[in-house]
């Protein structure tokens, strides 16, 4: 069993069933049927990754300990304002130092209005910075940061300057 | 104890090495050149801030007014205005301003010209106290450029 | 020798010339050499290959306003770059040039030139505390527990050196080694001394090399550690003041090496002794000063005593116990 | 040497390591706890030179970006310039002639030689020696003409276009590169390692200094020549191949010591190997056009994107998501150092300030890629 089989029946088990909680926002354009799996198997060589997890905000930090146990480090993390759709995206890549190469792309939507998320900083360390960023960023709030304030950003400013709907 | 006198030996010898090969340096010729004495030749490449092209003959310049090289600028440092020609068809360039406090020097508005009508100068002393100079009116720098052709 | 108002004058302008043309143009040396060694040009705009720089140099900083930053102690903070002024020109005075030219021949005069350097670290320590500044006062401390940690093993070297020549006058042991190079103390032949005063005359030139600051022990300055040690609230002739009191140090720490360990005045072939071989002698051991500074990285402050306290004392330890064996002995 | 202290939390002082400070190479900031010299607490603080250039890239086309990717890592600029190529030649799918790939090999390997001789003048001036800066600038300044006379500038270059290059090559570049290959080989070994390499003080001011281990890379993500010296063998350009990497034969140094030194003989390694990478494409070079066929304007389709390449310091990813607009819909740049750097407070902890700067300096960290 390869690599990429090996991670996906990992993650499978996280998700019992198919059904969904949202529609994954990204792809709505597209007029494919709505995704049933949470793991999905995608085109390296055009997307990037192997791996494509969908999952609910409460399920990061699990998918975090499932990746952290195989070898898994976190390469960034990222956000997106579906500004139609009243949705913040947030996107993990997770990578693997070594031979065997698998990259696992984790996406979880949330409200607009009050967008949260579990912290994965006590999983990865390297979470801390990214998720501060994203904070920065989007206004996603992390819970359970241990220290989530302005990174990049003067520690004063009061926007999130990759809303969509921000003018500067 | 036998590493310790092995860091003596290995040291000192690599102490004396180091001083033998700067000593060589020492009595080798400079490899600097004294800028504004000395200048070195500049690639045919190299990318200034832009001019305007003008015709060989008539010294007008060739654009076109398509307004290309200020839809393909990522930092919004042209600006341009054209008029309909008198003797009817197509545009003149009426006024064409770089604004090179912004310019990246990334090159894409020459690339996207496609009547010759732009391309890098060669000026490299651009240096000044004034915010303005920086706004260049290339119609002008095209004019003063004919007239010292003549 | 007799003391009269005209000696002491002549002597006065005559030492002050002396370390003022020295802490103006070794700067200058300083940057021509380090220029040379990374094949560069160095200063060259000034007059003619840049000579007139250090005077440039000199009226930029005295036109520059002197900033007394608020919260330092403004006493101390003022007399600091005064005080490491002072011992070095004071120095000069017990160092024999020749054997005629001198200004005083003091029997203790090696002793008074530890205590002098040792004035010279206080000026260190007293500028970097009274900053008031993080990095001025991590330098200062590491200034004193560096210089505390290379005044032993240089002065044990010292004593191999005394007990050679019976006398701790410098004008002593510069004469007891004339008549060629195989009479200095570094290759001293007989009783078979330059078994032990080549290690002797290593080990004092690294202390010489630790106790002026200079890389590759320059810990007290590390400017990409400490900005700039406790010079970084200096401006003005403050600052100049301490950069002079630097290349006075290192002068007189050459002046030393040269008339402890390589004679003095003395021609290296045993004839026309003078002045001038002592002069040519102090500026090569400059030249290495200048060469090491520009060829080794920085060390680290614990990897600089471990040489102190692991290396260059239990040396000169032994080589003073060989030393004086051999004196015995013959 | 971190050297075993009881930290005293009670008696410390905030020292605030930059903006403005020799050794950060930039505006970083590090806010240190110190107890006398030792570290007890690091906290970088960064934001200080952040221009925004996600959203720059979200305003403009996917071409009006290409300028903005070498503004972020300057020293390995071409490697940023291959990076955004390559993410959005994958979207919307343009192909690369072959010219153009072998080009791009040569000159982001150039780039890389002279991103690692600029980090060891640096390092090297960190500790204290000021001479080998200008043997390693001498020698980058050669890299630096040969890269001008084909992108036309010296630093921030923008020379890499979708479906190709800007410019095509001549002789001249091609005989320069091999001399300066020679050049560099008679140079490497002396004024390189016997100077440096070899010397006691080096060896003991960065040997056993600033130990990271696999496990810490793993988890903080770090990349690049701080993972090879931790014993990691991982490399892009090897383990995910892009370009046309996989037709040269070249190695990827590896050393387990995780401290200074291990990471200073990766970068060192490393220059030999870009030297046989640039070597075998000049060799292999084929003929043809440097650029595809790509359209005007770039519209690819809706999707998420990831697309990564080893710069000098790392693994560079672009995160590009498309909503089939021609602007790009969201770009995250996950820069190397970003995640590098964040090690460095857990590391620093109990060591000294000197050390800790040995250290930082061994990262090879660039600010404005660390703050975009």
């Amino acid at each position: 069993m390869g690599l990429v089989e090996q991670t996906q029946a990992a993650l499978a088990e996280l998700f019992p069933e198919p059904a969904l909680p949202a529609a994954p926002a990204g792809e709505g354009d597209q007029e494919a049927p709505p995704r049933q799996a949470g793991v999905v198997v995608t085109d390296a060589a055009r997307h990037g990754s192997h791996l494509d997890v969908l999952c609910r905000p409460d399920q990061v930090v699990a998918v975090a300990r499932v990746l952290d146990q195989d070898g898994y480090f976190l390469e960034a993390i990222s956000g997106v304002d579906w500004l139609d759709k009243g949705q913040f995206e947030v996107i993990y890549d997770y990578n693997r130092l070594g031979d065997e190469h698998c990259r696992v792309t984790v996406r979880a939507l949330v409200d607009r209005n009050e967008p949260a998320v579990p912290t994965i900083s006590g999983v990865f360390p390297a979470a801390d910075w990214h998720e501060r960023e994203t904070f920065d960023f989007y206004g996603i709030r992390f819970q359970d940061h241990p220290n989530l304030i302005r990174i990049l950003l003067p520690e004063d400013a009061d926007f999130h300057p990759l809303r969509k709907d921000y003018m500067p | 104890m036998s590493g310790y006198l092995s860091d003596i030996v290995t040291g000192g010898k690599s102490l004396v090495t180091g001083l033998a090969i700067t000593a060589r340096e020492f009595f080798r010729p400079v490899v600097t050149e004294q800028y504004p004495w000395e200048v070195p030749t500049m690639t045919p490449l190299f990318r200034g801030h832009i001019e305007l092209i003008g015709n060989e003959e008539t010294g007008e310049p060739n654009c076109v007014v398509c307004g290309m090289c200020q839809r393909a600028c990522p930092s919004v440092c042209i600006s341009l205005d054209g008029k309909k020609n008198e003797s009817g068809k197509g545009k003149v360039l009426t006024r064409y301003i770089l604004d090179f406090t912004k310019c990246s020097l990334c090159g894409s508005c020459v690339e996207s010209c496609n009547f010759n009508a732009l391309r890098f100068s060669r000026d490299y002393n651009l240096a000044s106290f004034d915010k303005n100079d920086f706004t260049m009116d290339l119609m002008k720098r095209l004019e003063e450029q004919n007239r010292c052709k003549r | 020798m007799e003391t009269s108002i005209w000696r002491a004058l002549l002597y006065l302008v005559g030492i002050l010339a002396f370390a003022g043309v020295n802490a103006a143009w070794l700067g200058w040396c300083e940057r021509k050499g380090a220029a040379r060694i990374q094949r560069r040009i160095g200063p060259c705009e000034a007059g003619f290959a840049g000579l007139l720089q250090p005077l440039a140099d000199g009226l930029k900083l005295m036109s520059k306003q002197l900033l007394v930053p608020q919260g330092v102690d403004g006493i101390i903070f003022r007399v600091a770059p005064v005080l490491a002024m002072i011992p070095a020109i004071t120095s000069m005075v017990v160092i024999p040039f020749s054997e005629n030219i001198g200004a005083r021949a003091m029997e203790l005069s090696v002793l008074l030139l530890f205590a002098l350097a040792s004035i010279g670290m206080i000026a260190i320590l007293l500028g970097g505390w009274a900053s008031g500044n993080k990095y001025a006062i991590i330098s200062a401390a590491r200034s004193v527990s560096q210089n505390l940690a290379y005044e032993i093993p240089m002065l044990l070297t010292v004593i191999t050196v005394v007990l050679l020549s019976g006398s701790m006058n410098l004008r002593e042991i510069a004469i007891d080694q004339q008549g060629g190079f195989w009479h200095w103390n570094i290759f001293r032949l007989e009783n078979g001394h330059f078994l032990t005063m080549w290690i002797s005359f290593i080990i004092f030139f690294i202390c010489s090399v630790a106790e002026t600051n200079r890389a590759p022990f320059d810990m007290a300055e590390a400017e990409s550690e400490l900005v700039a040690g406790f010079m970084t609230e200096y401006s003005s002739m403050g600052f100049g003041l301490f950069m002079m009191g630097e290349y006075l140090n290192i002068v007189v720490g050459a002046c030393l090496t040269a008339t402890l360990f390589l004679g003095g005045w003395d021609c290296p072939f045993g004839k026309t002794p003078g002045v001038w071989w002592f002069v040519l002698k102090i500026y090569i051991l400059i030249f290495t000063f200048i060469w090491i500074r520009w060829t080794y990285p920085r060390t680290q402050i614990y990897r600089l005593l471990n040489l102190s306290w692991k290396i260059l004392i239990p040396f000169s330890l032994v080589n003073l116990l060989v030393t004086a064996a051999l004196i015995k002995v013959f | 040497m971190t050297v075993p202290v009881h930290l005293r939390h009670d008696e410390t002082f905030v020292l605030n390591l930059g903006p403005q400070h020799p050794a950060t190479h930039g505006v970083l900031r590090v806010k240190l706890t110190m107890d006398g010299e030792y570290i007890v607490k690091a906290e970088p603080v960064l934001g200080y030179i952040h221009r925004m250039h996600e959203k720059m890239a979200e305003n403009g086309t996917f071409a009006q970006f290409m300028p903005n990717t070498a503004r972020m890592d300057y020293l390995h600029a071409l490697a940023f310039n291959h990076g955004w190529a390559l993410v959005v030649e994958k979207a919307a799918g343009i192909e690369v002639p072959e010219r153009a790939e072998y080009i791009r090999v040569i000159t982001v390997e150039l780039n890389r030689i002279a991103s690692h001789l600029l980090w060891w003048a640096a390092f090297l001036l960190d500790l204290g020696g000021f001479t080998p800066l200008l043997y390693a600038f001498d020698d980058r300044e050669k890299i630096i003409d040969l890269l001008e006379r084909v992108t036309g500038s010296r630093l921030t270059y923008c020379y890499l276009r979708f479906g190709g290059v800007y410019n095509d090559i001549d002789d001249e570049f091609v005989a320069g590169t091999r001399d300066f290959i020679k050049r560099l080989r008679g140079r490497m070994p002396r004024l390189y390692h016997d100077l440096v390499t070899h010397n006691i003080i080096l060896i003991k001011r960065i040997k056993d200094i600033g130990f990271v281990t696999a496990e810490q890379c793993r988890r903080y993500g770090a990349t690049g020549p701080v993972a090879r010296g931790s014993g990691i063998d991982y490399d892009i350009r090897k383990n995910e191949p892009y370009s046309v990497y996989p037709e040269f034969d070249f190695d990827v140094p590896v050393f387990t010591e995780g401290d200074s030194m291990a990471r200073y003989m990766v970068r060192m390694h490393e220059m030999e190997q870009s030297m046989r990478i640039i070597e075998q494409a000049l060799d292999k070079l084929p003929g043809g056009p440097v650029m595809g066929k790509a359209p005007k304007v770039l519209k690819p389709e809706a999707g998420y994107y990831y697309s990564a390449v080893e710069t000098a310091r790392g693994s560079l990813g672009h995160r590009l998501v498309c909503n089939g607009d021609k602007n790009p819909y969201k770009l995250k740049l996950r820069s190397p150092t970003f995640s590098n750097l964040s090690l460095f407070g857990e590391v620093a902890e109990g060591m000294l300030l000197a050390d800790a700067l040995a250290f930082m300096g061994s990262l090879d960290l660039v600010i404005p890629e660390i703050d975009r």
